[in-house]
């Protein structure tokens, strides 16, 4: 599996309002690799998705995308890069149609002339999206939603894409749907950086994890390895 | 205290016109003051204050003039009512969720409202507006009567009393909760706050603080007519002072007032001195935006060396969005 | 002992979603419970109902016998329930004492007073050596804690504690574990809202587990962290052995 | 009396759709930015200004002139916005507020400057025309506005529900973070969306040009004519700007009939306090655009 | 365009306030006489009221340069702006006295004249108010007041006996009125004036309906239709320059012919921009002002020195009394021969001269500082501008009447 990294985070450090969110966050993301990151509430999860994204502005730190440090490149422009993101709380557009949230997510420069052959994409990946089209986002429940959001990152045709807590929220069932999407995607050749709680089934579809706490990185290595670590079980269990 | 002291001696000394520019400072910057108290320690924005100016002025106008009855009474009664209208108002508001902007949307359309009534009153004189006899020249603190130097220390001291009045209230425990309140009012009602009541309370003191002010205002200018003392006019003159100077501090709205209102006159001098009408107002208008621009938190803060945001607190939401913006 | 508080067949809807679904537990006196359950399982609400910022959709919650359902948050307050919040909100105009008087406003006027409770309680969760910082200067945890020295000087009998220690390293978590079992032995009753088991494991008597909304189970820790339905809940399925 | 009404009436409506227009600028700029554009009046003067000067120049019908009016305006509001509104986006409402005070001062100096306190009224013949339908006389200026508006209100929701800007534009007033990370260019919707709002008031300034002679100080005026409408209908929605506009023209053009008409305003400020305190976002949500 | 910038800059003094603040750090003392005269001309320049304002300044300067000519007084101007605030005038005339000015002219409106007085009252500085018509400027006691304006009572009663030998001299009369008229401090005194003169004089005329509108009406289409309505054939209307145009428009538009359209103390007519808006619509209605006289020996040097300074505007009453305020002091000076503020004072007591420009009997003020021989003109819009038509002996053209259906125009 040791191909080229196309991401890679260095000592990445983020703050709000003068505390810090990240501490010096490193990691590499290799081609069409499924990493995962696990941490609890408060870990720095989300923060590095949106470092990454270009929403948030890191104090220090470099972020590479294929060679070219991204800091300081606007969300827009990180988008046409290729990097797509499913967000925590999925944050689709409530009043748009879910047609038009898809459309909008496939009207970035890189997508936009095949953007009537990703809507079918998406259209045949969730059903349940072609029969609500027209009906507006916010009414739909939360797994719908979670499906708009997803649909949305792969409208723009893109090379990796970061899920941020996909699972949250949902029933066990609809849980197990979303980590199969998640598989299939990665199936289909797209780098996949999933953030997650839920540990065993994120670690369980994943080529390597990473372990965030207070903004650190404590623990990495390969999925089944951070599985089976016993440190892992006492984190979230104490046993 | 150095500085009243300094201005109260200076008031001895000063040229009338410094005397006349100065009253009308110092009564912009209580009623500026009142507003600041309002939305710097209770949060609650008003872009409507002449309302409250305006019931204050006439409850003096018409009870001096109609009944010959003091304008201390006049004060009293106007601070009464305003207090009672910016009540009744909160009241009607937050019962019914009308907040932040929508609130002070609220406070235009009531002023508005307000100054359309009182222009078609007879009794209140109406747009003919309401007449102070010429000033027999004998001061006379009973009746609050006397010449331009008279007024300039009873403007003074009413500032003096405000910003006293401002820090009262700041290290009170109503500075506190109402700080607190504004900070973020879901946590300071799980605090305890009863927050309904406290923004109630906020506004009818404002109110009734802004009335003293109107009334004064009326005094010194000798007539009102609802148009010049309940118009959107006196609002906006009256939030400039305090955001310039500093919200929310006790000497922000005089500072605030000191720098514009000179200002605004020395503009206007200059641009009627080269014939240019209207190029006061394109200086006034550059200076506003540059004010918000470089001084977010207002010139007072900015002198005393702590800046302290002014904005609530922002949602983890808005803090990105505002980390962005840094960006840009 | 009796229940200082007691939630029966509690249920809050938001639109479609079905947030807290029958629940029932009850807390005693001078002890220290915990609710626990996944991201999304109900806690929050629950919380939030109990401190009136929300309304139950059905249900009854009782303190010292009142029934407070339904009651403004202030009103709930002054009746003795303190809160934190799970993302902190400190008043960020003031410094740290003064966001702790605050709290001690409910029931005095008096600012010297408010301010000596303020240090009492800023002392008991170790932050007194930083009472005139402004809050932009204080740690994330730091924060947390200030969160719970406001709540105290209210001068609850029931302190609800939403994730204060999410984020805290080990010896961190212990020191708040040890305050907070002081706080129970002057009188206090706690009840948690936590996400990472090992801290509830340490500072709990009692643990009620939701998920999806629902109670799945209740008891104490050690008997929790066995329960299947809990393990899987929790970990995922995969998490077993 | 029955044609006194209906005249009365449809006088209220055609001009309902106008206070409509220059309401819905207003309504878009804050429904996509959130900042509250309290310079709106003065916009408004400068389309009055463009539809008085382009007739007295060069005899430009009103309708040209408006269209004229709007692409000028369209420019300094894009300006407007990326070189000044944008830095106050996250800014507290009274600071934006003293920023749209200042820039309505800056702008009525520069009409004051320019052309003199003097009303300037327009030389178009459409000032005087009107057409004659069985015994119900309809200005002809005022239907004109109203149609210009007409079509200009379906063109703007056209290009909004099917324009890719326009798709932007609805997303990033429905959720901006949701916008930034499906990577829609936020400083440069915001910048065309107060283009567009700025252009609607142009629009309509030079529109009603035959109507009200241009003047300075009018800007006042028309902000807050443009607040009461567009908090009747909810300050955001573009259904609601419309139903407000009209709701104000009706409303004002009856009740001048009915009671004193002085105190015709007075009946919409209570219109408004009375709606601001039972639906405080208006007759229509504050969210959809 | 531009006028503004084509101003008369030669007579003004460049004193900004700069060094106004400086020196006001010092007391300050009553100058010495001198041969020169500082006046002092608080106007609202900017502002809501600019418009009259910057007329009256046009007037003061024109009327300046004259006065230098005519009596030889070496005036020295100096404007002040209120920005149309009423609390500003007391600042404008405390500052123009601080720099020296020993008369003051101003302030148009009433309000900032009450606040410019007080500070008169104060330092003793006489103040010759040109326009200011609220009752209460000469009746709350100040002694330094000297209006030569009439208050609205007398313009409207003058007005109305005007209007009366009018009607008594056409055939077919109109038989009934509606009286349109702006709510605003103008509109609402002279209508109440108009409800009190009318049984005074009574007037041949019965007034069907009061229509009052706000000053901030954006449209007067009910207003004129309510009129309209109320089967009168003759239309009295109170305006300022805009809603006269707006008026009249809308008769077009709804096809209201009255026979007669009669605005008593109001602007339109007498206004450029009347013309300019309606054209061969603007004539025919009539409308009572305080005005120059046509046939006056000075009048068309006088016309001919203010069109040279400003080519783009006309003289109007707002100039033209801010003009004869000019003269009016410029004779009191004169006679004072001194330019110390108590002689001025007690020159302008005894002033008894003949206007130079405006109709009005002889300048004459009272106890009160009234001026008691003010009279008004009836002015006709005939072949695009305004005529005069009444009284007689100053007339410069004779009455149209009844007035020509618009559609026929």
């Amino acid at each position: 599996m040791a191909r080229e990294p196309v991401l890679a985070v260095e000592g990445l450090n983020v703050s709000y309002a003068g505390s810090a969110a990240l501490n010096g966050v490193s990691l590499v993301v290799q081609a069409e690799e499924l990493i995962c990151v696990i941490g609890a509430n408060g870990a720095g999860k989300t923060s590095l998705i949106r470092s990454i994204a270009g929403i948030v502005g890191p104090a220090s730190g470099r972020i590479v995308w294929r060679g070219k440090d991204i800091v300081g490149m606007s969300p827009w422009e990180i988008c046409e890069l290729g990097i797509a993101q499913v967000p925590e709380g999925r944050e689709v557009f409530a009043n748009l149609s879910v047609e038009d949230n898809l459309v909008i997510g496939g009207s970035l420069k890189r997508a936009r002339g095949r953007r009537d052959a990703n809507l079918q994409r998406v259209y045949e990946l969730f059903p349940r999206l072609d029969e609500r089209r027209r009906q507006s986002a916010g009414t739909l429940s939360g797994g719908e939603q979670q499906m708009v959001a997803i649909g949305r990152a792969m409208m723009s045709e893109p090379e990796m894409i970061m899920f941020d807590e996909p699972s949250i929220g949902l029933s066990p069932a609809l849980t197990t749907v979303m980590f199969d999407v998640v598989k299939r995607l990665h199936d289909d050749k797209i780098t996949i950086l999933l953030v997650e709680q839920n540990v065993a089934s994120s670690l369980s579809i994943g080529n390597r994890g990473y372990v965030l706490e207070n903004g650190s990185v404590v623990l990495e290595g390969s999925g089944q390895d951070l599985l089976s670590n016993e440190d892992v079980r006492r984190a979230y269990l104490g046993l | 205290m150095v500085l009243f002291a300094a201005l109260a001696l200076l008031g001895a000394v000063f040229n009338s016109y410094l005397i006349s520019l100065l009253t009308i400072v110092f009564l912009f910057a209580f009623i500026g003051q009142s507003w600041s108290l309002m939305l710097g320690l209770g949060g609650q924005l008003s872009i409507g204050h002449a309302l409250f100016v305006g019931i204050g002025a006439y409850s003096v106008a018409v009870l001096d003039i109609k009944y010959g009855l003091s304008p201390w009474l006049g004060l009293l009664v106007g601070s009464a009512i305003a207090g009672a209208v910016g009540a009744a108002l909160a009241w009607l508001s937050f019962r019914f969720e009308v907040r932040g902007i929508y609130f002070g949307l609220l406070t235009i359309a009531a002023a508005e409202f307000a100054r359309v009534m009182f222009s078609g009153w007879e009794f209140v004189g109406g747009m003919q507006g309401l007449f102070f006899p010429a000033q027999s020249g004998e001061s006379s603190l009973l009746m609050l009567r006397g010449g331009a130097r008279f007024y300039y220390f009873v403007a003074l001291g009413a500032v003096a009393i405000g910003v006293g009045v401002t820090a009262l209230i700041r290290k009170s425990f109503l500075g506190y909760v109402w700080r607190a309140m504004r900070d973020d009012e879901d946590a300071s009602r799980a605090l305890g706050v009863r927050t309904f009541l406290h923004k109630v309370l906020v506004v009818s003191i404002s109110g009734a603080w802004a009335a003293v002010g109107g009334g004064l205002l009326a005094l010194v200018q000798g007539s009102i007519f609802p148009d010049s003392i309940m118009g959107m006019g006196i609002s906006i003159d009256v939030l400039i002072g305090p955001i310039v100077g500093g919200l929310g501090t006790a000497f922000g709205p005089l500072i605030g007032a000191l720098i514009i209102i000179p200002l605004d006159h020395l503009m206007s001098a200059f641009s009627d001195s080269i014939g240019i009408p209207g190029l006061n107002n394109v200086a006034y208008g550059i200076v506003l935006i540059a004010v918000v621009w470089f001084l977010p938190d207002g010139v007072w803060p900015a002198l005393i060396g702590r800046f302290r945001s002014q904005k609530r607190l922002p949602s983890i939401r808005s803090q990105i969005v505002q980390t962005q913006e840094v960006r840009q | 002992m009796t229940a200082l508080l007691e939630l029966s067949h509690v249920s809050k809807r938001f639109g479609g979603l079905l947030a807290v679904d029958d629940v029932s537990f009850s807390l005693k006196e001078r002890s220290i419970t915990a609710l626990v359950g996944p991201n999304g399982a109900g806690k929050t609400t629950c919380f939030n109902m109990i401190a009136g910022a929300f309304r139950p959709t059905a249900g009854t919650i009782r303190f010292e016998g009142g029934m407070i359902s339904g009651q403004r948050a202030e009103a709930i307050c002054r009746l003795g329930i303190g809160r934190t919040f799970q993302i902190v909100r400190p008043m960020r105009d003031m410094t740290v004492l003064e966001n702790a008087m605050v709290g001690a406003f409910s029931w005095t006027r008096k600012v010297p007073e408010a301010r000596e409770t303020a240090l009492e309680m800023l002392e008991t969760v170790g932050l007194a050596s930083k009472a005139h910082a402004s809050i932009g200067q204080l740690t994330l945890p730091d924060r947390k804690m200030l969160e719970t020295a406001k709540a105290l000087s209210t001068r609850p009998r029931l302190l609800l504690l939403d994730e204060v220690m999410a984020g805290l390293r080990p010896t961190e978590a212990a020191s708040v574990v040890r305050v907070l079992r002081r706080l129970v032995e002057r009188g206090l009753t706690i009840l948690l809202v936590e996400h990472v088991m090992r801290i509830v494991m340490e500072a709990a008597e009692n643990v009620v587990v939701l998920h999806h909304g629902a109670k799945i189970a209740e008891g104490m820790p050690e008997y929790i962290v066995k329960h299947p339905e809990v393990l899987a809940g929790y970990l995922g399925d995969g998490f077993r052995g | 009396m029955a044609l006194l009404w209906a005249n009365v009436v449809i006088s209220g409506v055609l001009i309902g759709l106008v206070y409509g227009l220059i309401a819905l600028g207003l309504t878009i700029i804050f429904g996509v930015i959130r900042v509250v554009n309290f310079a709106h009046g003065a916009m408004v003067v400068f389309g009055l200004y463009v539809g008085y000067c382009t007739g007295l120049w060069w005899g430009m019908p009103t309708i040209l002139a408006a269209l004229l009016a709007g692409v000028l305006m369209f420019g300094v509001g894009y300006c407007l916005e990326s070189a000044v509104v944008t830095r106050f986006v996250t800014r507290p409402h009274h600071v934006q507020f003293i920023l749209f005070i200042g820039i309505s001062l800056l702008f009525t100096g520069i009409q004051l400057i320019w052309f003199g306190p003097d009303p300037r009224p327009s030389v178009s013949q459409l000032s005087f025309e009107t057409i004659s339908l069985r015994g119900i006389r309809i200005d002809l200026a005022r239907l004109q506005a109203a149609c210009a508006t007409t079509v200009l209100i379906l063109a703007l929701a056209a290009f909004l529900k099917y324009s890719l800007f326009g798709r932007y534009i609805r997303a990033a007033a429905d959720n901006r973070l949701g916008g930034l990370i499906v990577g829609i260019p936020i400083p440069k919707i915001y910048a065309i969306t107060f283009g567009i709002g700025t252009a609607c008031a142009g629009f309509a300034g030079a529109l009603i040009s035959p109507l009200f002679d241009a003047q300075p100080y009018l800007a006042v005026d028309f902000t807050l004519l443009a607040f009461v409408t567009v908090i009747v209908g909810g300050l955001g929605s573009f259904v609601g700007a419309l139903i407000g506009g009209l709701t104000i023209g009706v409303t004002e053009a009856v009740a001048a009939l009915l009671f004193a008409p002085s105190m015709k305003t007075a009946l919409s400020y209570a219109l408004l306090i009375v709606v601001l305190i039972l639906r405080p976002k208006g007759f229509f949500g504050a969210k959809e655009v | 365009m531009g006028d503004t910038f084509n101003k008369d800059l030669t007579r003004r003094t460049v004193l900004g306030g700069g060094v106004g603040l400086a020196a006001g750090l010092m007391p300050w003392h009553a100058r010495a006489a001198s041969r020169t005269v500082k006046v002092g001309s608080i106007m609202p320049s900017s502002g809501v009221l600019a418009f009259p304002g910057q007329a009256c300044v046009r007037g003061i300067n024109v009327g300046a340069r004259f006065a230098k000519e005519r009596f030889g007084v070496e005036m020295e101007i100096v404007h002040a702006d209120t920005q149309s605030k009423p609390e500003n005038g007391r600042i404008a005339a405390d500052n123009l006295i601080r720099q020296g000015c020993t008369v003051l002219i101003g302030a148009w409106d009433s309000g900032a004249t009450i606040s410019a007085l007080q500070a008169a009252e104060a330092a003793k500085v006489p103040m010759v108010v040109h326009i200011a018509s609220a009752t209460q400027v000469t009746s709350q006691g100040f002694t330094q007041v000297f209006r030569f304006y009439p208050t609205s009572l007398t313009i409207v009663r003058q007005s109305l006996l005007e209007l009366k030998s009018i009607l008594s001299s056409v055939d077919n009369p109109p038989k009934t009125a509606a009286v349109l008229h702006l709510n605003n401090t103008m509109g609402q005194s002279t209508a109440a004036s108009i409800d009190q003169a009318w049984k005074e004089v009574d007037v041949p005329l019965k007034i069907a309906e009061y229509v009052p509108y706000d000053e901030k009406a954006r449209d007067l289409s009910v207003e004129v239709a309510k009129a309209k309505a109320s089967g009168a054939d003759a239309l009295v209307s109170v305006t300022r320059v805009n809603d006269a145009i707006m008026i009249t428009r809308e008769c077009i538009k709804q096809g209201w012919n009255p026979k007669l359209i009669f605005s008593p103390n109001s602007n339109g007519v007498q206004d450029k921009a009347y013309y300019n808006a309606l054209g061969k619509y603007g004539d025919g209605a009539i409308l009572s002002t305080v005005w120059y006289n046509p046939k006056a020996p000075d009048t068309a040097a006088i016309i001919k020195s203010f069109e040279a300074s400003y080519p783009n505007e006309w003289l109007d009453a707002n100039s033209g009394c801010a003009f004869e305020a000019v003269q009016i002091v410029a004779d009191a000076v004169v006679r004072a021969n001194s330019s110390v503020s108590a002689d001025i004072h007690a020159a302008l007591k005894k002033t008894d001269m003949d206007p130079i420009l405006m109709y009005c009997g002889k300048i004459k003020f009272d106890g009160s500082g009234q001026n008691i021989n003010s009279a008004v003109t009836m002015l006709q819009g005939q072949g695009g501008s305004p005529k005069v038509i009444s009284p007689r002996a100053i007339a410069d053209a004779s009455l149209q009447y009844p007035l020509k259906p618009f559609e026929a125009r």
